[in-house]
């Protein structure tokens, strides 16, 4: 059970450590990368509550497919303008005190709840393993929810190719 | 993974991958500019916009010497212009001389000049079909070219003791009679070529990949050919059935059946197919020369000074490139007054631009490979 | 051996076109050549090839004659593919004279005129551009000369670029 | 032995041992792998190859290793340190991360994730930061050209690719890489026979995955020099090196393990026994073969010009008969033993019959252009994989449901998408040369 805890702890300091340094990065390139450890720290904690498929599919979709797409339009857009941009702009108060009071909010739902804060057992054997649990779900339960999703995904995607046939 | 950092690939301007042009500079350190030739190309994305090509790094100035050397002395420079087929150049040379001075070769020069110079066009054409192919990535059939070249060179050296620059003939004739066993050698090198031919198209001729990199690739239709003095397998593949060999027969050429290949579309694929084709023919031609080599002598009797009378005359033969011509200005002294060399590979690369305009970078490379081009001759 | 004057219907079509343009038409070695006057070389060419059906221009260049008060012959080879002929016109020129681009007739002549302008110093009038084409942009001296010694050099061109002292 | 071992970190020392293994291991094989392309290539061109380090070149991995070790490491003086730095570890660890699903014999599989294969799919789709961020890093305008094609290259491929698994998955009915196994094991039948223009999807796919020949066209492009790795040099080059060769690996292990039956050996439910012994035929063969290797090695051994080199070959030849004696032995060893060793020996022999294929696509064929490539991938394989996959899922359920016969279900499934595939070929040839000249699509 130690493990667990050792696990939970080292993934939980790397998202948020992950995050903190993705925003102050100055070198847009570096803030990618690190948005790219935070997503690895929050796979890593799927597994932990043993949603397997779900970990994996975090990394295909987030790290292998979503962010690639992103350093690729990093690279393509001259990175010298976004450099000698101020870092922080004049919101900065603002944002600091809706920080605060989120922060005090998280921090009081911790506290009410704080008896029951343990990791789940590891699941004995449950019958439809994961993966199958999410595939029956997904095309039997969820069907038509699912049906529109990829329906609007395919109108985004041809919206996207239409718009950038007629730059081309 | 060849680890080719040495490119001088410069200075490359303006953004990267911007709206606007880029300008690329392949050369002149390329690995697939076949010497040393600078391409300026302005790019539109991967499209080429317009191209210029910077050549003269390789200039000596063989022009220039000619005028200060005897024309026997002169004839080992020409075997360093196109160095590819210095049998070729040597035969055109003397040809133009023996023309200036009203001399004949006699007709067993003719015949073993008519054997090498075939000869060197098969070796020519395999060194352009393995450094093509290398450059398109086939990385096989480099090769077996080299090997079967590697047969003709050995039977140049036993001929005249060089390989490369071989100084083969001289003014009015020979100056080696053929070794014993040259029939034979020839012979063989014919006979096992025709399968190692058919060797090399099983290999790229339904290539699909070959013929996507290579059909509808740097075209140039017959007019634009003609009009830019486009001439050689370059301007057969374009659909023009002309070849000095048979339009103005020199040497021993007369006197053999051979055809000229040509293809309708002028694109890369059917360069391929007409200098494929002419490696048969020259074959062909080989093995009616060796059947009956006349007998008597090898050399015209020139005597050892030439002193051509005063006048000029423009003489050219079929290089493996295309039309190489002398035109040489004698004031009657014993050496030249000018000499003038047409230089089929500098005119050729001139079409360069009209062919790489609208084309990827990516097939610049296969057209600089399909001209054929070799920079000794071109900056000269 | 000697030239021995020529006189078919080629040369009589161009004489009763042309006129005292053409200068004189000779036959050496068996071979045509037409001495032509320069500044109609244009008209001339656009004439042969359209009308005598000599499409493709072989050659230009040209022959220094230091001790003549015209010193260059601008040479141009022409081929029939019809009638399977070569006719050579050949122009006299002096230094510093102007003869017309054949450019617009052949774009072949567009590199060759170049090379002519890069050897001899010979300026081709209506020429797109003109530059040097084997020797460096700044090299001076136009080599072919027959007063530009074997061993002379550019030496300030040398000394600048290469950062040697020139071989003499 | 289990006692010495404090109980809790029992279920990870077997993980370690394997992966240490693994990791041991794979250099040298990756090193062996480049001479055997160098061999093979050289045998095709009509050459010798590699002889001098060696007795035919056998030394050639341990002197490009040491070479590479002693080169030196230049870092581009405008180049991101960090990144650079960075780049080729992440290639590397990802080539290496893939092999922990990786199913070398039964029992020889350091973790049997109940979602192996995604497992791996994902890490090497992470393989893709190394190429882009190396591009990047080395701050020239070559080497993110070629780093971003690549990485346009590896994510299109990747969808055909893993189209082409899931073709296979529908009839293992589990992502473990070991049911995955049992499934042809207890259908008798390698999934290549029962799917293969999945398999063919796979082929293609992985083939540009791994940056091979014919598509190798990042870092072979002859303007592009070598595309995202012209700016290294040493060790850090050689770490690219090693991740593009670990990827062929676990490329060629996936499509055993999924279509050429794992660790199976060729008939494995034919079990007749020798005459008399309780030997089956089949596992003898992984003897007689390293017999006949040991002997050729012995007969060649004389031949050899130095003498250093005749030790070396007598060695190898030893080397080869210990095996052989290995194998032998392991006949009469018990199940589990047995399993092990022949399992492990038929997986190697397919992986290196996989690898053999690439390395023989790759000189025969010449390059592909960037768009052509991308045409292949997006206009041809890709549909073509779902079609495959839409025919072998409505087979299953005929099969299934319908109770028609498996076999014809599925041998109808794969008439149909090759009548699909010729015709998008075909549409792809008419279309092609009208590309050419109207200024690309």
């Amino acid at each position: 059970m130690a493990m667990n805890y050792i696990l939970f702890a080292f993934f939980s300091v790397m998202a948020i450590g992950c995050s903190i340094l993705m925003v102050t990065r100055r070198n847009i390139v570096h803030s990618a990368v690190f948005l790219i450890g935070a997503l690895l720290a929050t796979a890593g904690i799927f597994l932990q509550l043993q949603a397997e498929f779900l970990f994996v599919v975090q990394i295909i979709l987030y790290v292998g497919g979503i962010m690639v797409l992103f350093v690729f339009v990093i690279m393509l857009v001259n990175l010298d303008v976004s450099m000698r941009l101020v870092q922080f702009n004049r919101q900065k108060w603002a944002a600091g005190v809706l920080a605060l009071v989120l922060g005090a909010q998280v921090l009081f739902a911790l506290w009410i709840g704080r008896g029951e804060l343990r990791l789940p057992a590891p699941a004995v054997d449950v019958s439809p393993k994961n993966t199958e649990a999410i595939g029956q779900a997904l095309f039997q339960h969820y069907m038509l929810p699912f049906e529109i999703a990829s329906v609007l995904l395919l109108v985004a995607m041809i919206g996207a190719v239409v718009m950038a046939k007629r730059r081309v | 993974m060849t680890d080719t950092r040495t490119s001088g690939l410069s200075n490359v301007e303006t953004t990267v991958l911007g709206a606007d042009e880029i300008i690329l500079n392949m050369g002149p350190q390329h690995p697939s500019t076949h010497g040393v030739l600078r391409v300026k190309l302005k790019l539109d994305g991967e499209r080429v916009v317009d191209s210029e090509c910077i050549i003269g790094y390789l200039h000596r100035g063989v022009e220039k010497i000619a005028e200060h050397r005897s024309y026997q002395q002169f004839a080992p420079y020409v075997d360093r212009m196109d160095y590819v087929a210095a049998v070729s150049n040597g035969l055109g040379y003397c040809e133009a001389v023996e023309k200036l001075l009203g001399a004949e070769a006699p007709p067993r020069a003719r015949v073993v000049r008519t054997i090498l110079t075939e000869l060197q066009r098969i070796a020519s054409h395999l060194l352009w079909l393995g450094t093509h192919a290398l450059d398109i990535g086939a990385l096989t059939p480099v090769f077996y070219c080299f090997r079967e070249r590697e047969e003709i060179l050995k039977i140049f050296e036993k001929y005249c003791g060089a390989r490369l620059t071989t100084h083969a003939f001289r003014i009015g004739g020979l100056q080696y009679e053929t070794y014993d066993g040259f029939e034979s050698d020839v012979k063989r090198f014919c006979e096992d070529f025709t399968h190692r031919i058919d060797e090399y198209e099983t290999l790229l001729t339904e290539n699909r990949i070959w013929v996507g990199r290579t059909k509808g690739v740097g075209i140039l239709s017959a007019a634009d050919a003609i009009a830019l003095g486009v001439t050689g397998p370059v301007l057969r593949a374009s659909g023009v059935k002309w070849d000095l060999r048979k339009a103005m027969p020199y040497a021993a050429y007369a006197d053999y059946q051979f055809d000229i290949p040509t293809r309708p579309t002028g694109d890369t694929y059917d360069r391929y197919i007409v200098r494929m084709e002419e490696m048969r023919q020259s074959q062909r031609i080989c093995l009616q020369a060796i059947e009956n080599i006349p007998a008597g002598a090898i050399m015209a009797k020139v005597g050892k000074v030439l002193k051509p009378p005063p006048g000029e005359v423009y003489h050219s033969i079929e290089a493996p490139k295309g039309e190489l011509g002398y035109y040489i200005v004698s004031d009657g002294t014993t050496q030249a007054y000018r000499v003038r060399v047409r230089p089929p590979s500098f005119i050729n690369l001139q079409a360069f631009d009209r062919m790489a305009r609208g084309s990827l970078v990516a097939d610049v490379v296969a057209i600089i490979g399909t001209i054929d081009i070799v920079l000794g001759e071109v900056d000269r | 051996m000697a030239p021995v004057p020529l006189d078919n219907e080629f040369v009589e079509r161009l004489k009763v076109k042309f006129g005292n343009a053409i200068r004189e038409a000779t036959l050496d070695r068996k071979q045509a050549i037409v001495n032509v006057e320069a500044m109609r070389l244009r008209e001339i060419s656009r004439y042969c090839r359209d009308e005598e059906k000599f499409d493709m221009l072989v050659d230009l260049t040209a022959v220094d004659w230091p001790n003549r008060e015209k010193r260059f012959d601008v040479i141009v080879i022409l081929y029939s593919f019809q009638k399977n002929e070569r006719v050579r016109l050949k122009t006299h020129l002096g230094d510093g004279e102007l003869v017309p681009s054949l450019c617009e007739v052949w774009p072949a002549a567009n590199w060759l005129e170049r090379e002519c302008f890069d050897m001899f110093g010979i300026v081709f009038e209506g020429h797109p551009n003109l530059k040097r084409i084997l020797l460096p942009e700044e090299w001076e001296g136009h080599p072919l000369r027959k007063d530009y010694d074997i061993l002379k050099q550019d030496t300030a061109w040398v000394r600048e670029n290469l950062g040697i002292e020139s071989g003499q | 032995m289990g006692h010495l071992i404090p109980p809790s970190i029992l279920p990870y020392v077997l993980p370690v041992v394997y992966g240490v293994v693994i990791v041991a291991v794979l250099p040298l094989m990756a090193g062996y792998i480049v001479l055997l392309e160098r061999k093979v290539m050289a045998d095709m061109q009509a050459r010798l190859g590699p002889m001098r380090v060696g007795p035919h070149g056998l030394l050639q991995p341990i002197a490009d290793a040491v070479k590479l070790l002693l080169k030196e490491d230049i870092i581009p003086e405008k180049a991101d340190k960090l990144m650079f730095w960075v780049a080729p570890l992440v290639s590397v660890t990802m080539a290496l991360l893939a092999y922990s699903a990786m199913p070398f014999g039964p029992a020889f599989q350091i973790a049997d994730l109940n979602v192996g294969l995604l497992f791996i799919l994902a890490v090497s789709s992470l393989g893709i930061y190394g190429i882009v961020l190396g591009g990047w890093a080395s701050n020239s305008h070559y080497s993110l050209l070629g780093a971003l094609r690549s990485a346009a290259q590896l994510v299109s491929y990747e969808t055909a690719a893993g189209l082409g698994l899931v073709s296979a998955l529908l009839l293992a009915g589990s992502l473990s890489l070991k049911d995955i196994v049992q499934a042809q094991y207890d259908q008798g039948e390698w999934f290549v026979f029962s799917v293969p223009i999945g398999f063919f999807i796979y082929l293609v796919g992985s083939i540009a995955e791994t940056n091979r020949a014919p598509f190798d066209l990042p870092e072979a492009e002859s303007e592009l020099v070598a595309g995202y790795m012209t700016e290294y040099s040493g060790f850090r080059w050689s770490l690219y090196f090693l991740a593009e060769y670990a990827n062929m690996i676990i490329v060629a292990g996936i499509a055993t393990t999924l279509f050429l039956g794992g660790w199976l050996r060729p008939f494995p439910r034919f079990a007749d026994h020798l005459p008399g012994t309780s030997v089956e035929i089949m596992d003898a063969i992984p003897g007689l073969v390293f017999l006949g290797v040991a002997a050729y090695c012995f007969w060649l051994a004389p031949k050899q010009p130095v003498k250093i080199q005749k030790i070396v070959m007598a060695t190898v030849g030893g080397l080869c008969l210990a095996l052989a004696g290995a194998m032998a032995a392991a006949l009469f060893a018990p199940e589990g033993v047995r399993q092990g060793v022949y399992g492990g020996f038929w997986f190697l022999v397919k992986v290196m019959a996989y690898l053999y294929a690439f390395l023989w696509i790759r000189f025969t064929f010449p390059r592909y252009r960037f768009d052509q490539l991308m045409r292949l991938g997006w206009r041809f394989l890709i549909p073509l994989a779902l079609v495959n996959l839409i025919a072998v899922a409505t087979a299953r359920v005929a099969s299934e449901e319908w109770g028609w016969y498996p076999r014809i279900t599925m041998i109808l499934a794969t008439i149909f998408t090759l009548a699909v595939a010729l015709w998008l070929a075909s549409r792809d040839q008419k279309h092609e040369p009208a590309t050419e000249t109207a200024g690309g699509d």
